[in-house]
């Protein structure tokens, strides 16, 4: 799952280092687009989807908390 | 009762000296009855509906966790009987019957929001009574309706999504719904993050407290010394002679009124909270600064337009059927067609927003350019980029400029919609400033005939570049921390000299007679 | 550390205090050369106390009855309450307050303020307003003049600052620091005197020229707000033991209705007030329309006026049996210095009327 | 159990809502009446084929007009500028002071040589009065009242008969 989740990131935002960023909503680098895109993008190749109550920076500030919102589901 | 009124500042005074004088234990009960008492002042007719939302969202709150904590109880109590199956089946059967509740609560109070807003502050009403109610800077009618309704239906959607927990006590609920500073204009305030400061005590601290007073003077000047006095101009400009140029020269005094007032608006109100020691969130943040249309309205009335993303956006954006419609879209076009849901998802929240704003073409005229230059940009931004990794610019400062001057320009090209309820006016306008270079107005005359003097003028400029100056020091950080490391004489002197500008210069009361001069223009 | 910001805030305060009233003051306007009437009721206290005569309200007194030719003809003291437009319940109030500070033996009222019931028959809204500013910054803070402001200010100002801006009246003339003109420096501590114990004076002299319209009215009939206070001005006075002494001032314009006139008659003889209408008496007082009048027979100039003065002084003494009080020798000699400034202000206006007369054409 | 409170819950809101759309409704005339001055349409006093309406400048009017037959003015208390009132023999004409200008503010029809736009003459019939205007600017005295816009026109009655009409300026109140 991790590495399909990089895929998706970096396809997204090539320009970004997601190991790295630790702020990628409090810091303004990905917007609400990119985080649609990303939402449509997990539920086509992971079949994971994520509602709205979890699209908050919390989840998606690093690519690491992303993960964790992933297994978090996928678990339930 | 205004802010700017002697009224309440009478009734702030008294408020404060009670509210650090008495047990600091009763200080939140304190801003309840302030609050109440506020809105009493405007009158009793509104008031049914500020206690009924309170009474449907605390019902609505405390069913929703009820329902929750039973359910969980019940699974908890049941786990070793119920096979997996179950659990679920009946996990979604609770989830079901909160859901019913949000909705009803939701449906009700928005239905009592838009027939208020219709019957209460039609546009077309206002024009009939000669007063053109600028419809941006009176979002809070009738009575602030609007701002305190999206905070507790935001409060209502977080309980039921767990995000927040369901407050037990009605009163608590009441001070939150209805809490005075910015029952006027906003900030609309997510309960996450106010319920800290609003419900804890506050011991008496003179810095916070002279923070607050301080950024309610700025706000005060920018409001009352820039926006009301501007005004004239942009009531008279809306003329139907004025065009090219003129038109032009509107948009900029609109730009400049618009943000004066409701950004000085919500100045005093986050300083009257600071006051209080309670903290509200941030509205703006230098938003004529923005890169582009995206930007900007992440920095312009910030609380609104992240109320819309939670609530309206991202809800559409990512719901079933939009997931499913990416899905097949991402087959047929590629990526075009998997980000399909986005521009469903922009469309809808900016019709939303539109319509919400009044029942009126013009509005949503706004709301579709907002849409069509946001997703215009987005599609054009990986173009953008491959043109800039070609083409490297040796003036990167000068580019900045550039975008910052387009981006101000094109909202003002949005923003003046507010004014011309009748399209073809507008389009008419806006077609105008192609082929009407009349460029003379500014020295022939044309410009004292606007209901400003001379003197208007320099005091006009001379705020902006105040504005502009504060902007600038703001990049630095907290203005009034800077101005703590200065001699405390020159900064008395300073928070003097402001308050007499605002006293002498503001625009208010009788003398100020702004509407025997637009009463000729008709 | 703690004193220290103590003594800084209690010092910041008082001089934002200093200012805050210097500004204000500096502000308000001082009606010197322009508008005096605004002048007029701040002006009371200078000359109030042992005045027997009262006359209330508006410019159809103040422009046509002389205290300084009544004391001199007839010895007997007294001072005029007028203001510009003053509305009948600011006329209550203003006595209400005389009261306070002398005790008058007769009240002389104008009636042609009955006709003033409410905003409406002022026409202009704004003038209205500056109407109460006139009439009201200039009285001392007491509970008549709260009553007063709250009786008089208009929808707009009750909207826009209500009671506030008369408490503190920066807040209405704050703007005006782009036309303070040397009178607002030259006055900023005393103020001149521009009447002569209420009385303003004028020299010019304007012949009646036409007939005034006769239009009809729709409604003749006074307003009962103005029935109101008339009673409680009659009451007040016997309260206080006092004649209320009715009058119609000889001005041609506005127009004094027959209608008027027997309303005024009825209430007259149910409360067995005397009422003297001067537009009956023209040939006795000896008004000549073609010398006597500085605005064409809307008020009397100077020498209309103490031709009126004479023939109503003769009323006060043989009707209201007023004393000759010239015997007494400190109001004697407080009256003497008044008569030497009224004597001044009159010839004084009179050069600059012909001054005036030889420049112009 | 669930699903009982859960009704009683929803029955309640929509009640609630009942009960104030209900009071809300209750406004409505309230907020519609208030333009009832302006349903379209003019009050213009016409001379000669010119249009004397009120508050507009008075000059052009008054050379049109020519010499007056007589004229007055009053100064009101305190303030510049001057209430004029010229004669016309058929008809007077104030004004009033508005800056530099003098505006108009009144017009009053003196004789029967004369009659409104809408055809109605001094000494007219009651009836003539409610069929040339209508029935509801009757002031249950003695006078006919209509405002529209900047215009009030007055009628006045005497033993049923047109005895005076004015064209009149309204002042915001």
């Amino acid at each position: 799952m991790e590495s399909e989740l990089r895929e998706i990131l970096e396809e997204i935002r090539p320009d970004i280092n997601f190991d790295a960023e630790t702020q990628l909503i409090d810091g303004g680098i990905l917007d609400s687009f990119d985080i649609v895109t990303l939402v449509a993008e997990i539920n086509a190749r992971l079949d994971i989807a994520i509602p709205a109550e979890e699209l908050i920076p919390e989840n998606f500030n690093s690519a690491e908390a992303l993960l964790e919102l992933l297994e978090r589901l996928d678990e339930e | 009762m205004s802010f700017a009124s002697v009224t309440f500042f009478v009734f702030l005074g008294i408020l404060i000296i009670l509210y650090y004088a008495l047990p600091h234990k009763i200080q939140w009960v304190l801003l309840l009855v302030a609050s109440y008492v506020f809105y009493l002042f405007a009158g009793w007719k509104y008031l049914p509906f500020l206690v009924f939302t309170t009474i449907s969202t605390y019902l609505g709150t405390n069913y929703i966790s009820r329902n929750a904590e039973a359910s969980k109880a019940y699974l908890e109590r049941e786990k070793d009987h119920l096979s997996k199956e179950d659990k679920k089946a009946y996990r979604a059967q609770a989830k079901k019957r909160s859901r019913i509740a949000m909705i009803l609560v939701l449906v009700v109070n928005i239905a009592i929001l838009f027939f208020c807003k219709a019957l209460l502050v039609d546009p077309f009403l206002s024009l009939a009574k000669g007063n053109t109610s600028l419809s941006f800077l009176t979002l809070g009618l009738p009575m602030g309706m609007s701002f305190y309704m999206f905070q507790s239906l935001g409060y209502l959607i977080d309980v039921y999504r767990d995000k927040a927990k369901a407050l037990k006590n009605p009163f608590k609920l009441a001070l939150f719904v209805s809490f005075f500073p910015q029952l006027v204009q906003g900030p609309i305030s997510q309960f996450t993050e106010l319920e800290e400061s609003l419900f804890s005590e506050h011991a008496f601290d003179r810095k916070q407290i002279a923070f607050g007073l301080q950024r309610m003077l700025w706000g005060f000047f920018k409001k009352m010394v820039v926006a009301d006095r501007i005004a004239v101009a942009v009531q008279a400009l809306q003329g139907e002679e004025y065009r090219g140029f003129a038109f032009f020269i509107l948009m900029i005094f609109f730009a400049i009124q618009l943000y004066a007032d409701f950004s000085g608006g919500i100045d005093i109100a986050i300083g009257i909270a600071q006051v209080l020691g309670v903290k509200l969130p941030e509205n703006f943040n230098r938003p004529y600064f923005s890169r582009n249309i995206a930007d900007f309205w992440r920095r312009w009335h910030i609380t609104l337009f992240q109320w819309m993303k939670r609530y309206i956006f991202y809800p559409i954006s990512v719901s079933k059927p939009m997931l499913n419609l990416s899905l097949k879209g991402r087959k047929k076009f590629g990526r075009f067609g998997m980000r399909i849901p986005v521009y469903i998802g922009t469309f809808l929240t900016w019709m939303g927003t539109g319509i919400w704003h009044g029942f009126h073409w013009h509005f949503i005229l706004w709301g579709f350019l907002n849409c069509i230059f946001i997703v215009v940009s987005e599609e054009l931004t990986p173009a953008y980029e491959k043109f800039h990794s070609r083409v490297s610019f040796s003036n990167k400062k000068g580019y900045d400029i550039f975008q910052i001057i387009r981006t101000f320009l094109l909202m003002n090209l949005i923003q003046i919609t507010d004014l011309f309820p009748r399209l073809s006016e507008y389009f008419g306008k806006v077609a105008s400033l192609t082929y009407v270079f009349n460029f003379h107005i500014l020295w022939d005359g044309t410009m004292t005939k606007l209901g400003l003097t001379g003197t208007d003028y320099i005091i006009l400029l001379c705020g902006v570049v105040l504005m502009f100056a504060v902007s600038m020091i703001q990049r630095k950080g907290s203005v009034r921390e800077q101005m703590l490391k200065i001699p405390c004489v020159i900064r008395y002197g300073i928070l003097f000299i402001m308050i007499f500008a605002v006293i002498l210069l503001g625009s208010y009361g009788i003398g100020y007679d702004a509407s025997a001069f637009i009463y000729n223009q008709f | 550390m703690r004193k220290k910001a103590a003594l800084r805030i209690i010092i910041s305060v008082i001089l934002f205090a200093v200012i805050f009233f210097a500004l204000q003051r500096l502000l308000m306007p001082k009606y010197m050369t322009e508008s005096k009437e605004g002048a007029m009721i701040q002006e009371y206290y200078q000359n109030a106390g042992d005045n027997d005569v009262v006359f209330i309200t508006d410019c159809e007194v103040y422009e046509n009855f002389s205290p300084v030719k009544l004391w001199n003809e007839y010895g007997i003291p007294s001072i005029i309450r007028g203001s510009a437009q003053q509305m009948i319940w600011q006329s209550y109030y203003l006595l209400e307050e005389t009261f306070r500070y002398e005790s008058p033996s007769v009240v002389v009222f104008n009636v042609m303020t009955m006709t003033y019931d409410s905003a409406e028959s002022v026409g202009d809204q704004s003038k209205m307003e500056a109407y109460n500013r006139m009439t009201l910054d200039g009285m001392r803070w007491s509970k008549s003049k709260v009553s007063s402001i709250k009786a008089s200010m208009t929808k707009e100002e009750k909207e826009k600052s209500g009671i506030w801006s008369y408490i503190f009246p920066i807040l209405r003339y704050h703007d005006r620091w782009n036309d303070l003109k040397e009178e607002d420096f030259r006055c900023f501590f005393k103020q001149d005197q521009v009447t002569d114990n209420g009385y303003l004076m004028q020299v010019k002299v304007n012949p009646v020229k036409d007939d005034y319209p006769r239009i009809p009215l729709v409604s003749y009939q006074f307003g009962d707000i103005c029935y109101e206070y008339l009673d409680k001005i009659r009451l007040l006075c016997e309260e206080h033991n006092c004649q209320l002494v009715l009058v119609k001032a000889p001005s041609l314009s506005p127009i004094w209705y027959d209608e008027y006139e027997i309303q005024i008659l009825d209430y007259a003889n149910e409360h067995d007030l005397l009422y003297i209408n001067c537009l009956e008496h023209l040939d006795e007082i000896g008004i000549d329309w073609n010398q006597d009048t500085y605005d064409q027979g809307l008020h009397l100039n100077v020498y209309g006026a103490e031709k009126l003065t004479v023939y109503f002084g003769q009323i006060l003494r043989d009707e209201c049996l007023l004393q000759d009080r010239r015997s007494d020798s400190s109001l004697s000699e407080k009256w003497t210095e008044k008569t030497r400034l009224y004597d001044q202000r009159k010839e004084r206006m009179e050069k600059e009327r012909d001054q005036e007369a030889d420049i112009q054409p | 159990m669930k699903k009982r409170s859960l009704l009683v819950f929803a029955s309640l809101m929509i009640a609630a809502l009942l009960m104030l759309t209900a009071c809300g409704g209750s406004k409505e005339p309230e907020t519609s009446g208030d333009d009832s001055s302006d349903q379209g349409g003019k009050l213009v006093f016409l001379y000669k084929d010119m249009e004397i309406a009120m508050k507009e400048d008075a000059a052009p009017i008054l050379e049109a007009l020519g010499e007056p037959k007589s004229y007055t003015e009053a100064a009101s208390c305190a303030f510049e500028g001057l209430d004029k009132t010229y004669y016309y023999g058929s008809f007077y004409l104030y004004t009033y002071p508005d800056g530099e200008k003098d505006r108009v503010n009144m017009v009053v029809l003196c004789d029967d040589t004369l009659s409104t736009p809408e055809g109605l003459a001094i000494g007219d019939s009651k009836e003539k009065v409610e069929s040339t205007y209508s029935a509801d600017g009757y002031n249950g005295v003695n006078a006919y009242v209509y405002t529209k816009g900047d215009c009030t026109l007055t009628i006045i009655m005497e033993n049923d008969k047109v005895s005076s009409i004015q064209y009149g300026a309204v002042f915001e109140s």
